[in-house]
């Protein structure tokens, strides 16, 4: 059987490429019942943030042509409440457990990157600086290298850890914020988030979303996604994650061979909570049919000619 | 509660009207336990559509012949992929899902619903009465042809109906029927599934008169079970989710304007 | 029966709202068999340079959920052969025939807008500032807000009839170039060309475009278009021409809703043929339902409260 | 040549092997002019992961009857939805689409075909009967099974077959075939339609002894109506349209290495 390991670096192993996205998996325990979640490479929970967040109002979704729109808002109950309620429930999980941190100032970042660095359990942080979904924060600091540089930079200093940071597709050129991102030491970067986009309902004139424009998600943006991934896979050096519209274990192949060293998955577990380790299943498969001895080896491995 | 996801074999699909079925599902061994208020998300496949799962709820189920059933209004193309299901389709179902209708602490229960809210009523009615308590419903349709299935809920208990039109039963909305018009309720819990504006009615006869009532909430969800946050409904703790704190609530905990 | 009309200004007048897309429809010619095009409110030819261009190599085109990436690549016979060979051909259909115009260079641009200034029977051009699947020019003129200005702005000087800018989704903020681009005389703007995309074959690992990346058009990239549409009509006051996935008459009414004076359809005359024809109706009996004396008064009608 | 959009009906599916499918499509007025060669753009409905047509050669036409026939290889979702389709289903076709291949100057012509490939060649053989031309078919296939419909061409002209397995006709390849391998070939032209290595070699041998050589090449096609440029294939005069200026092509307009 091939060796499915990847090493992300700076003490994040993953046994496998799959991990699942924030916003999408709950804390984990939520699919539970479904499976055993220790079996992936890596969970990456919902969003959090310094003090405890409502969310947006209702209605926070629509589905579109092979996709949703969501805005969802970052509703949490804050990193205290994490650190003090979830952690404890979810520390001994046989897998990664990433913390998905969100803020409306670099402040705020700081802070909940601090106290994560405390929980020995969790091996790093994907630092969420691409969220569409609020007024403040969020997506604005990931569509400009000063304001990405400058959350990267201060959160560096108080977390020792992995940290993973994720990028937003809403910008002119990725690449371009990937290696401002890299040059402040982040360990690995992720992408993409979700897309900003609409929807109006054209009988009651009305948007189909409370806050009008939400994050766009599912196999709709994988094209895009996939580009995202091989642009910024040509000018970083350490691992990049991809993910955005899987829903197969072909989807994250192609996402490897665009250049990912490993994928997430996150709409898709609402239609099958079961394709987390189908998709395993399925790069595991298809590693045997084509001989190849370490998943590792399809990083990058588009054939150009 | 344990969830599960389970493919599932349609062994009837019984044709109520233009636009509603009931599809008896059988599963391959025993059912779980589910409790009346409880939905599944139904997963639609061959829809160049559709994308998510939709949250339809328990309509009955049986533990001896391993079968639930589900009652489906035909409103989009999800819906009206599920009603043109054969027998011997598979469908696939998370479940069960979300909290359910209490037990009573009275043996005089009234179970009000309208349109595909009357779903959910059946099972919780065939619960009520194993338990010894003969339900008695109100259900509202537009016209007499709306009114599905009524001899179901007529195998379970009493069967009041109004129908806009005056086509069967009183004329008017159930806000209309007799047995909300009283000044001396004869029942003390109610139990309530359909539109908004019909559970808000229901809703404030029930607290005018301090009657314990019990809604059941749609909402638009896209995972089901509390993983991604976007069935939100406003509640005296703030926001939380339809899917998992719901879909039923206790009308006072919730925060409309009724 | 409401008023279909729309006048984008400048001499710009449609008899309905519905044109079709630059590079779906030819030059027209190839749908005559289908329909009466003259019943469109317009036509948008294909992209047309100043020399001759080959365009990309096989292949250039794939399938993805609920869209497609295209790689054309700006194939045409150059400016001179369209004024001599097909202006002649389609100059008396009785609609608005505007010409697509692309180039390597401002001084291309002005070039071929030159040229098409002499051409009496067209109304106006679309300034494809925007085309990701060239390697020069294209896209890199619209992404950045003085490299676009420096296109309009020296096209304005050789072409008086009505200026359309097509805008580039690929970019941080469509708002502010589109700003740009009215303060330097454009007298409409159209949104969105294609989202710059890629797919891969798992199986091969073979990109599925000789050019690798391509442009992704189709009801996935709907929500993108339709929350552009919506944020470029918050800042100009000149007309707005919506576009990206419109399969039918709603969507149409959603792109106007959310700004859009007009629209155009794109992908969808490969899979009907008819569509456009079709929306015109159905736009037609939306305003019928809704009691619309003037189909205009749709322009920007979302409600928000 | 004029385009039409028509919805036609399956009035009959016959399966042929598990992977081939003949359908007869009925139109309810008098068939267009078809030349042979030519395909349609057959529209895929209900396909959760289809989008655009997909192309598909006209198989057999009967003016008589107002049929056409198309022979589907299910290779992926849209054709198997074509293979999976039932008598009374409807079909929406745009066509005749595409360059056809042309009469010949001599009475004796060879039709090699592979694959799917064979399914052009069914209609050209016949229109060429009714010219009074009795065609040479060579056929090719992986065995015994993956020879289709071969009665209907046997009905039309000689039929020669090779299979790779040896399971019937000769072993190998059409290459291999004696018809292959004559250094004086007893006809003057050859059309061929199948898998681009074949159709190579097949131009290659009718270049070497100076015989006309028509190929129906396939493509990726978005339109199938020369409107999208998607579909090019490089030539004499550069890269041209599969879609409008083919599928069939002069062997030697194309920029082969072959
Ligand atoms: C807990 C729960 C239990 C339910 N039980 C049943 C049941 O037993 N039987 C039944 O027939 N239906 C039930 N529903 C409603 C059912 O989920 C929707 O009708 C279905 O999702 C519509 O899908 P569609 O593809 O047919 O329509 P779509 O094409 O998705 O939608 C058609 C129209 O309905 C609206 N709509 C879609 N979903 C919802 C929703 N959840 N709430 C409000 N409006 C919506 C859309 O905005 C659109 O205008 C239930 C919903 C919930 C949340
Ligand atoms: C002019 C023309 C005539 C044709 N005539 C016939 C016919 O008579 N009978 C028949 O069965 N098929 C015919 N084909 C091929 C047919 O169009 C494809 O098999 C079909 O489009 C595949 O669709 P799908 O959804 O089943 O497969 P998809 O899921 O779209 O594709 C499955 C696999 O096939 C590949 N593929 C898809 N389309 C093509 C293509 N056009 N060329 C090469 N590879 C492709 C894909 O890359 C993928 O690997 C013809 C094609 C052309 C261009
Ligand atoms: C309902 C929902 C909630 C999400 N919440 C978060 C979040 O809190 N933090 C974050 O970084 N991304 C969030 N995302 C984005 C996803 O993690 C992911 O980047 C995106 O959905 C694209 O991947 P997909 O197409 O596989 O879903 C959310 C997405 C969805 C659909
Ligand atoms: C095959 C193809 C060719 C295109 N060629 C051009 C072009 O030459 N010039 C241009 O401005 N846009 C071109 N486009 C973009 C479309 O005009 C349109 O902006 C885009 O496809 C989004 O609309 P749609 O989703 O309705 O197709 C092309 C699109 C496709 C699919
Ligand atoms: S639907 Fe996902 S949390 Fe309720
Ligand atoms: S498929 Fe569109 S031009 Fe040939």
């Amino acid at each position: 059987m091939a060796d499915l390991t990847i090493d992300l670096r700076n003490g994040l192993k993953l046994k496998n490429p799959v991990m699942t996205a924030s916003g999408t998996f709950g804390y984990g325990e939520e699919y539970e019942d479904f499976f055993d979640i220790s079996q992936l490479g890596g969970i990456i929970v919902k969003g959090t943030t310094g003090s405890r967040r409502e969310g947006n109002p209702y209605p926070r979704m629509t589905e579109t042509p092979k996709g949703m729109l969501n805005a969802v808002g970052l509703q949490n109950k804050g990193v205290d409440h994490f650190v003090k309620e979830i952690y404890p429930r979810i520390k001994d999980y046989a897998t990664n457990i990433l913390v998905n941190v969100s803020g409306s100032t670099v402040d705020e970042y700081e802070d909940v990157a601090r106290k994560i660095n405390e929980l020995e359990n969790i091996p790093g942080i994907e630092l969420n600086i691409s969220c569409p979904n609020v007024k403040e924060g969020g997506m604005a600091f990931g569509t400009s290298c000063p304001s990405a540089v400058a959350v990267i930079n201060a959160v560096r200093k108080v977390y020792d850890k992995h940290i993973m940071v994720k990028l937003s597709p809403n910008v002119t050129n990725v690449a371009e914020i990937a290696h401002a991102v890299e040059g402040e030491g982040a360990d690995s970067v992720s992408l993409i988030n979700t897309l900003l986009g609409m929807a109006i309902d054209a009988e009651t004139r009305k948007p189909l979303l409370s806050t009008i424009t939400g994050g766009l998600s599912g196999p709709a943006v994988k094209p895009v996604a996939l580009r995202m991934v091989w642009q910024v896979s040509q000018v970083v050096k350490i691992p990049v994650v991809g993910l955005g519209g899987i829903m197969n274990a072909d989807d994250a192949i192609e996402f490897m061979l665009a250049g990912a060293s490993a994928i997430q998955i996150g709409t898709a577990n609402f239609i099958d909570p079961l394709v987390s380790v189908k998709v395993i299943k399925g790069i595991e498969d298809y590693c045997e049919r084509h001989d190849v001895k370490a998943v590792r080896e399809l990083t990058g491995a588009m054939i150009t000619e | 509660m344990k969830k599960y996801i389970d493919d599932f074999v349609v062994v009837e699909n019984r044709r109520l009207n233009h636009e509603y079925v009931i599809l008896t599902l059988q599963l391959d061994r025993e059912l779980p336990e589910i409790l009346p208020g409880q939905f599944a998300e139904v997963k639609v496949e061959n829809g160049p559509d559709t994308f998510l799962r939709r949250p339809i709820s328990i309509h009955d189920a049986d533990y001896d012949k391993m079968q639930i059933k589900l009652m489906v209004q035909e409103i989009g193309e999800g819906t009206r992929i599920m009603g043109g299901l054969q027998k011997g389709d598979s469908l696939n179902l998370v479940y069960p899902l979300g909290s359910s209708f209490s037990e009573p602490d009275t043996d005089d229960v009234l179970l009000v619903g309208g349109g595909c809210g009357v779903a959910p009523l059946l099972y919780l009615g065939r619960r009520l009465k194993q338990k010894g308590i003969t339900p008695k419903f109100l259900l509202g349709a537009g016209n007499r042809n709306g009114l599905v299935a009524i001899e179901e809920y007529e195998k379970v208990g009493e069967v009041n109906v109004t129908t806009e039109d005056g086509s069967a039963g009183t004329k008017g909305y159930v806000i209309h029927h007799p047995l909300m018009k009283t000044d001396k309720p004869a029942y003390g819990h109610v139990y309530t599934c359909g539109p908004e504006p019909m559970m808000k009615v229901v809703a404030r006869f029930a607290q005018k008169h301090n009657i314990k009532c019990e809604v059941s909430l749609e909402n638009k969800m896209a995972c089901g079970i509390g993983a991604c946050l976007c069935c939100v409904t406003d509640t005296q703790d703030g926001r939380v989710c339809t899917c998992t704190d719901g879909p039923v609530f206790d009308s006072t905990y919730l925060k409309w304007q009724i």
